[in-house]
């Protein structure tokens, strides 16, 4: 079809303003899946340090003072970490909070309310982040 | 040029199962049409098919009530073969996989139907059409018969001769809509004309905006008859803005008609005393123009049916669906106000002039389904007799086309030796070829003889391509789309349920207007790329040729029968008119000429009153 | 439109219908749709009566591989006299024939059966014949389908769309017969109120035209082809044999798997077909299938 | 028709394990957080709490089970993610070997750390 028109990538994803609940569900989906595997490969790098310290001296891992500890007793004193911590958690609630949803769809369940338990992932997500608030920045200064 | 043994115009239900058939008879078939087959309007049929499948029942009660429905004007080899073969076809059909509605015991269901002695109406939900078609698709699909969707077809390719009854077809012209190329398409055995009804030729219609008769007109100019094309049927309940079928289900329930001035004008002014808004359909389309005719219709053109007074509880329970089609096509809410509804053409008895093999009188060319009249349905047909009749008269004519030997026909095509010429009326204009627009087949161009078939089709696709660089280089002129709305305007107004003979007239003067100005047409979408507009230039000319054997057919048959009501004469007349119309086009110049309905087949039909 | 119905009942039958069928039946579907749709109205409907002697604004796509001025993709406007109960497709076929006739797109039934006239209106895909104008914010803009080539103006080339329907081997293959003259094969109501649904399908495209992942993988054989095989694979009269053919088709890479549950087809298609739900029938059946032989 | 009776076709072995991993990971995934945010403050992390709970043989087990889930789960529905937006061919093979490195390198790592902190080095 030489002759015809392809409108390009504006069809995807230049039209997010007409997407649906089932298709934002798929792109936070997506999109927090992707941080939480990125996190993963993060999380173990940081307590790879932990090799570090086993192979260190005892003694400072009994003053604290092994690489280990400080490193992420040092990460959790910065706000910025606390934050993206809360972050993460927010992420992590949606995407099982919406993989929840998901593996329902997939047993068939609920189907007619797929739009509705979206929102609710949505919501309860908020609200579990915000109640996690005060254990997440609980001993940190600014 | 393209080269297959038989071709099929159109993708309806008959079209597809003419392939199908003349594929299984084991013939190179190819389908050309102007839609998708998907997409033809088969698909609209909801009611279902009659058969007669269960004990209790046999083809001979549903000849009769066939005969009996036509009015005693279908010939009785053609009402008998349809109920002989209906029963094998449509279960065929549910071999195919077709989802048919089913008993507790898992047979098919069947259903009462109007004018029926038997429940035997097949149906599949409130669907049997788009089943039906979808199922027959899928059997092409299954074959791997070539299909050319969206290739349109413009003309048939005949020789020279010049009595029609020697002529032969040999293919047709065809134009790829998506492309914008006409080609050639030869059929070395024969073309079948599957090309559905000619509701456009009315603005109001349940057909869709392709039924327009182009198979009717091509045959016609090319030098078939057409037959009984004053046989109209009109659905009393449509809705005004589209024409989507408000089911009879509702007056079933109680629904009532008012006028705009409130009335319930079935009893108020006297046109069904006893049985009101159930009265049958011819009668109630007749009283609902009547009213808008005599100034009495809500904003002039329609009446209101009522089923508030049923109560939601019901109307949920039993008509649900009909909310969803008034709130759909009317934005119309039934359970707040009452629907607007009119009569809307919906069947075209009359059509191509064809024996029960599906041939008509020239060599090699074929009709079947609703372009074609056998005639099985005469004045009326039947609820649940089209279906089936694609699927019998389908079949018949692939196999035909196909070589397969179906024995000899007894239902006579074209002009011949039993026919009776008209004589006595006279015409309000001339009818028939304004000039330029004369050609039928490569025949009325007058280039001098063929012999040799490739160079006749290279001649008819010649001819066509120079018509459309006409219609495409002209520069102004008229619309068809101008042309189009006067002519159905025309035949609502004048040749609908309600005929007269000074109506017909005027109809027919319209026409002739019409085809004047259509000599003027243009087309001003200047791109080959899908051109609707070219398309729907050709289809108008088509309309305006099928629209004229209707109106001719309307004006000469002076009685009342079946769907056909005339002022002047409002009983039907068994000495005078137990006989077909046919119109001929003979290179533009159409003759009129009657042929008696054979009531005699394995069964004798006595002519009886139709009261059921 | 929340019916298991589209069509009248029948035309021609003197009587009401006697089977449940042709009646509303209550499911969840239905319900779900009809909510959908009130929610619809309510955030959209302008009063109908608002409308009365006005005109309806319209922007219309309009592309023309071969004519100049219109190579580069550009919006028309329109503006139509507002009728009581237009369609969309009444409105472009207004503009068609009042005011340009080189406007283009395919339509024909004006009913919702033949599956032609799928648009993109307003940023959804619908059927023109069957989207009142009222329901709509002004301006109407109409587009051809999302995701499928442009031929010319509303025109979108179905080609990819067909060869995904014919690639789930969509028809009827059982080869065991009853015997006998006029033996039907028999099924239960239950198994044919199972793939009533499925069976309805118009071939509109609207779905695939909805679903993202179509949008990204061409080879995806998209809900529409899906379910047609779901239609054939749940329907009894065929053999187990040819069940587990049809499942492994559909769970071919390109099949079930890449449906990633976004509902956008069931949202749109018009004839309310609960295509994820399909699909996710036939991925547990594809896996339980696979499970039996472990 | 006969053949291929044993084993899953590769998407529908995917689409399965992806599910199964998800369930275990929710169950999993929420005692990890409510384990080092709420019951133990991640600031109160050290070395000696770590290997205290590392030494267990059942938690120690149930990290690297965690571990092998996520990474499975997480790398599948990365591939996954990329071959639906159409990813052909090498491409898709490359993709595919990239990701199970990642992944396997991503578990041994994962093990060797967790034995660390068991303090079984
Ligand atoms: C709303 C409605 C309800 C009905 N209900 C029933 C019912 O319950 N029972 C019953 O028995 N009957 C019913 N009928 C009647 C019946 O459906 C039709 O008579 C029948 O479907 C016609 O089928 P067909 O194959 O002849 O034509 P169609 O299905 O109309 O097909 C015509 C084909 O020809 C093609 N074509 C046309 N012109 C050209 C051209 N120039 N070039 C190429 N191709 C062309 C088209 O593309 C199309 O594929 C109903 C009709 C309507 C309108
Ligand atoms: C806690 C419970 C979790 C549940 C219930 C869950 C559920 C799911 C489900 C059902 C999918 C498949 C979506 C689909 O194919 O339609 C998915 C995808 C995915 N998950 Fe999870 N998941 C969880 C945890 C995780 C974790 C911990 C990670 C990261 C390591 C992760 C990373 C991903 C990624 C990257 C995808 C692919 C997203 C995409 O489609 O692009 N998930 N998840
Ligand atoms: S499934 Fe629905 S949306 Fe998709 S083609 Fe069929 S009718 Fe249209
Ligand atoms: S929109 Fe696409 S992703 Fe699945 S649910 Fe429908 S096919
Ligand atoms: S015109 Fe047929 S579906 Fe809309």
């Amino acid at each position: 079809m030489s002759q015809s028109y392809n409108r390009g990538l504006i069809e995807d994803f230049g039209r997010w303003k007409e997407f649906s609940a089932g298709m934002w569900a798929w792109i936070f989906h997506k999109f927090t899946g992707w941080m939480l595997i990125g996190y993963l490969f993060t999380h173990i790098a940081v307590l790879s340090t932990a090799i570090g310290a086993a192979a260190g001296d005892p003694a400072a891992i009994q003053q604290e003072t092994d690489v280990y500890t400080t490193t992420i007793q040092g990460l959790e004193s910065l706000f910025i970490i606390r934050v993206l911590e809360v972050g993460l958690l927010a992420v992590a609630v949606f995407h099982i909070l919406n993989g929840l949803r998901l593996l329902m769809v997939d047993l068939g369940i609920g189907l007619s309310a797929q739009d509705k338990s979206f929102y609710a992932s949505l919501v309860l997500t908020g609200i579990i982040t915000i109640a996690s608030v005060p254990t997440f920045m609980d001993g940190v200064t600014i | 040029m393209y080269e297959h043994d038989v071709i099929v115009v159109g993708a309806g239900g008959a079209g597809l199962r003419a392939a199908i058939a003349a594929h299984e008879a084991g013939a190179d078939t190819a389908i050309v049409s102007k839609l998708h087959p998907v997409r033809s309007h088969t698909g609209a049929a909801e009611g279902g098919i009659n058969a007669a499948l269960r004990e209790g029942d046999d083809w001979e009660l549903h000849a009769y009530d066939t005969m009996k429905g036509s009015d005693y004007l279908a010939d009785a080899p053609a009402a008998e073969t349809l109920a002989q073969d209906a029963p094998e076809e449509t279960i065929q059909l549910e071999h195919w996989g077709m989802p048919f509605s089913r008993e507790d015991d898992g047979r098919v269901s069947q259903r009462p139907f109007g004018g029926l002695s038997f429940p035997r109406t097949t149906y599949a939900g409130a669907e049997t059409g788009h089943h039906l078609l979808h199922v027959m698709y899928e059997q092409v699909v299954k074959r791997g018969i070539q299909v050319y969707d969206e290739w349109y077809v413009m003309n048939l390719v005949t020789d020279d001769a010049a009595d029609p009854n020697d002529r032969e077809c040999h293919g047709v012209v065809a134009y790829d809509v998506q492309s914008g190329n006409v080609e050639g398409f030869k059929a070395n055995g024969g073309v079948i004309l599957a090309t559905g009804g000619p509701g456009q030729a009315f603005d109001h219609t349940t057909n869709a905006v392709s039924c327009t008769g182009d198979g009717h007109a091509m045959a016609y100019r090319a030098g078939a008859p057409l037959e009984d094309m004053e046989f109209i049927q009109f659905h009393p309940t449509s809705l005004p803005s589209t024409g989507v079928l408000i089911s009879e289900g509702v007056r079933g329930e109680g629904g009532i008609l008012y006028n705009a001035k409130g009335e319930r004008f079935m009893f108020e002014y006297g046109y069904a005393n006893n049985s009101g808004e159930l009265a049958s359909r011819d009668v109630v389309a007749r009283a609902e123009l009547t009213e808008v005719n005599e100034g009495r219709g809500v904003n002039d053109e329609y009446v209101h049916l009522d089923m508030r007074h049923l109560g939601e509880e019901r109307i949920l329970d039993r008509l649900e669906n009909i909310l969803h089609l008034a709130e759909d096509f009317e934005g119309v809410d039934g359970l707040v106000e009452p629907m607007p509804v009119k009569p809307g053409q919906h069947y075209a008895m009359g059509g191509i002039d064809v024996d029960e093999n599906g041939q008509t009188c020239i060599n090699g060319l074929y009709a079947a389904g609703e372009s074609a009249c056998v005639s099985v349905h005469g004045g009326n047909r039947l609820g649940g007799n089209a279906l089936p009749e694609l699927i019998v008269f389908g079949k018949r004519a692939g196999r035909h086309a196909a070589g397969d030997d179906l024995g000899t026909a007894e239902i006579e095509t074209g002009y011949g030796p039993d026919v009776e010429d008209e004589t006595e009326t006279e015409l309000p204009v001339q009818p028939g070829s304004a000039g330029l627009d004369t050609a039928g087949g490569v025949a009325a161009d007058g280039s001098g003889v063929a012999t040799e078939t490739d160079g006749l089709i290279e001649r008819a696709v010649e001819a066509e391509r120079t018509r459309v660089d006409h219609l495409m280089d002209k520069d102004d002129g008229v619309q068809h789309a101008q042309i189009r709305a006067k002519l159905q305007k025309a035949m609502t107004d004048y040749v609908n349920v309600f005929r007269t003979d000074e109506g017909i007239r005027k109809a027919l003067r319209v026409i002739r207007e019409c085809r004047e100005e259509y000599q003027d047409v243009y087309v001003d979408d200047p791109s080959r790329t899908f051109n609707t507009d070219l398309q729907q230039t050709y289809e108008t000319r088509n309309l305006i040729d099928v629209a004229e054997t209707i109106a001719l057919g309307a004006l000469v048959r002076n009685e009342f029968r079946g769907a056909h009501w005339r002022q002047e004469n409002q009983e039907r007349d068994d000495e005078n008119w137990l006989k077909h119309t046919l119109i001929s086009w003979e290179d533009g110049d159409p003759n009129i000429f009657y042929r008696p309905v054979i009531l005699e087949g394995e069964k004798t039909y006595e002519p009886k009153v139709r009261s059921y | 439109m929340s019916t298991q119905q589209e069509q009248p009942q029948e035309p021609e039958s003197q009587e009401a219908p006697e089977d449940p069928e042709m009646r509303g039946t209550e499911s969840p579907q239905q319900e779900r749709l009809k909510e959908k749709e009130q929610g619809l109205a309510q955030e959209e409907a302008v009063d109908e009566s608002d409308l009365e002697g006005e005109t309806v604004h319209l922007k219309v796509f309009r592309y023309d591989p071969e004519v100049e001025g219109k190579q580069e993709p550009r919006f028309d406007d329109f503006y139509v006299p507002f009728e009581k109960g237009m369609t969309v497709l009444d409105a472009v076929m207004y503009a068609r024939d009042e005011f340009d006739s080189s406007l283009t797109f395919r339509h024909s039934c004006r009913q919702a059966v033949c599956g032609s006239d799928a648009f993109f209106v307003n940023g959804k895909q619908q059927l023109g014949c069957k989207t009142q104008i009222s329901e709509l914010k002004q301006p109407v803009r109409i587009e051809p389908l999302p995701h499928q080539e442009v031929v010319k103006d509303l025109v979108v080339d179905m080609d990819h769309f067909y060869d995904q329907m014919h690639a789930v081997e969509p028809y009827f293959q059982q080869e065991e017969l009853p015997d006998g003259d006029l033996e039907e094969q028999r099924q239960s109501r239950e198994n044919r109120e199972k793939v009533k649904m499925s069976t309805r399908c118009i071939w509109c495209a609207a779905c695939m035209s909805s679903c993202n992942i179509a949008a990204g993988d061409n080879e995806y054989l998209g809900p529409a082809a899906i379910n047609k095989a779901y239609r054939f694979a749940m329907d009894e009269r065929e053999d187990e044999e040819i069940k587990e053919h049809r499942l492994r088709i559909v769970e071919q890479e390109h099949g079930v798997w890449r449906c990633q549950t976004q509902f956008s087809c069931t949202e749109v298609c018009p004839k309310d077909i609960p295509l994820t739900e399909h699909i996710q029938e036939l991925k547990r059946e594809a896996v339980k299938k696979n499970l039996k032989f472990w | 028709m006969a053949e291929q009776y044993s084993s899953f076709s590769r998407g529908g072995t995917g689409w399965l394990l992806q599910r199964i991993t998800a369930a275990f990971l929710i169950v999993v995934l929420a005692f990890h957080f409510f384990q080092l945010h709420f019951v133990n403050h991640a600031a109160d992390v050290t070395f000696a709490g770590t290997q205290a709970r590392m030494e267990n043989v059942g938690y120690f087990l149930t990290m690297v089970l965690f571990l092998i889930a996520g990474a499975f789960h997480g790398l599948n529905g990365v591939y996954n993610a990329l071959v639906n937006q159409g990813l052909e061919g090498t491409q898709k093979k490359v993709v595919l070997a990239v990701l199970s490195l990642a992944g396997i390198a991503l578990i041994a790592q994962g093990i060797w750390v967790a034995v660390a902190m068991a303090g079984w080095t």
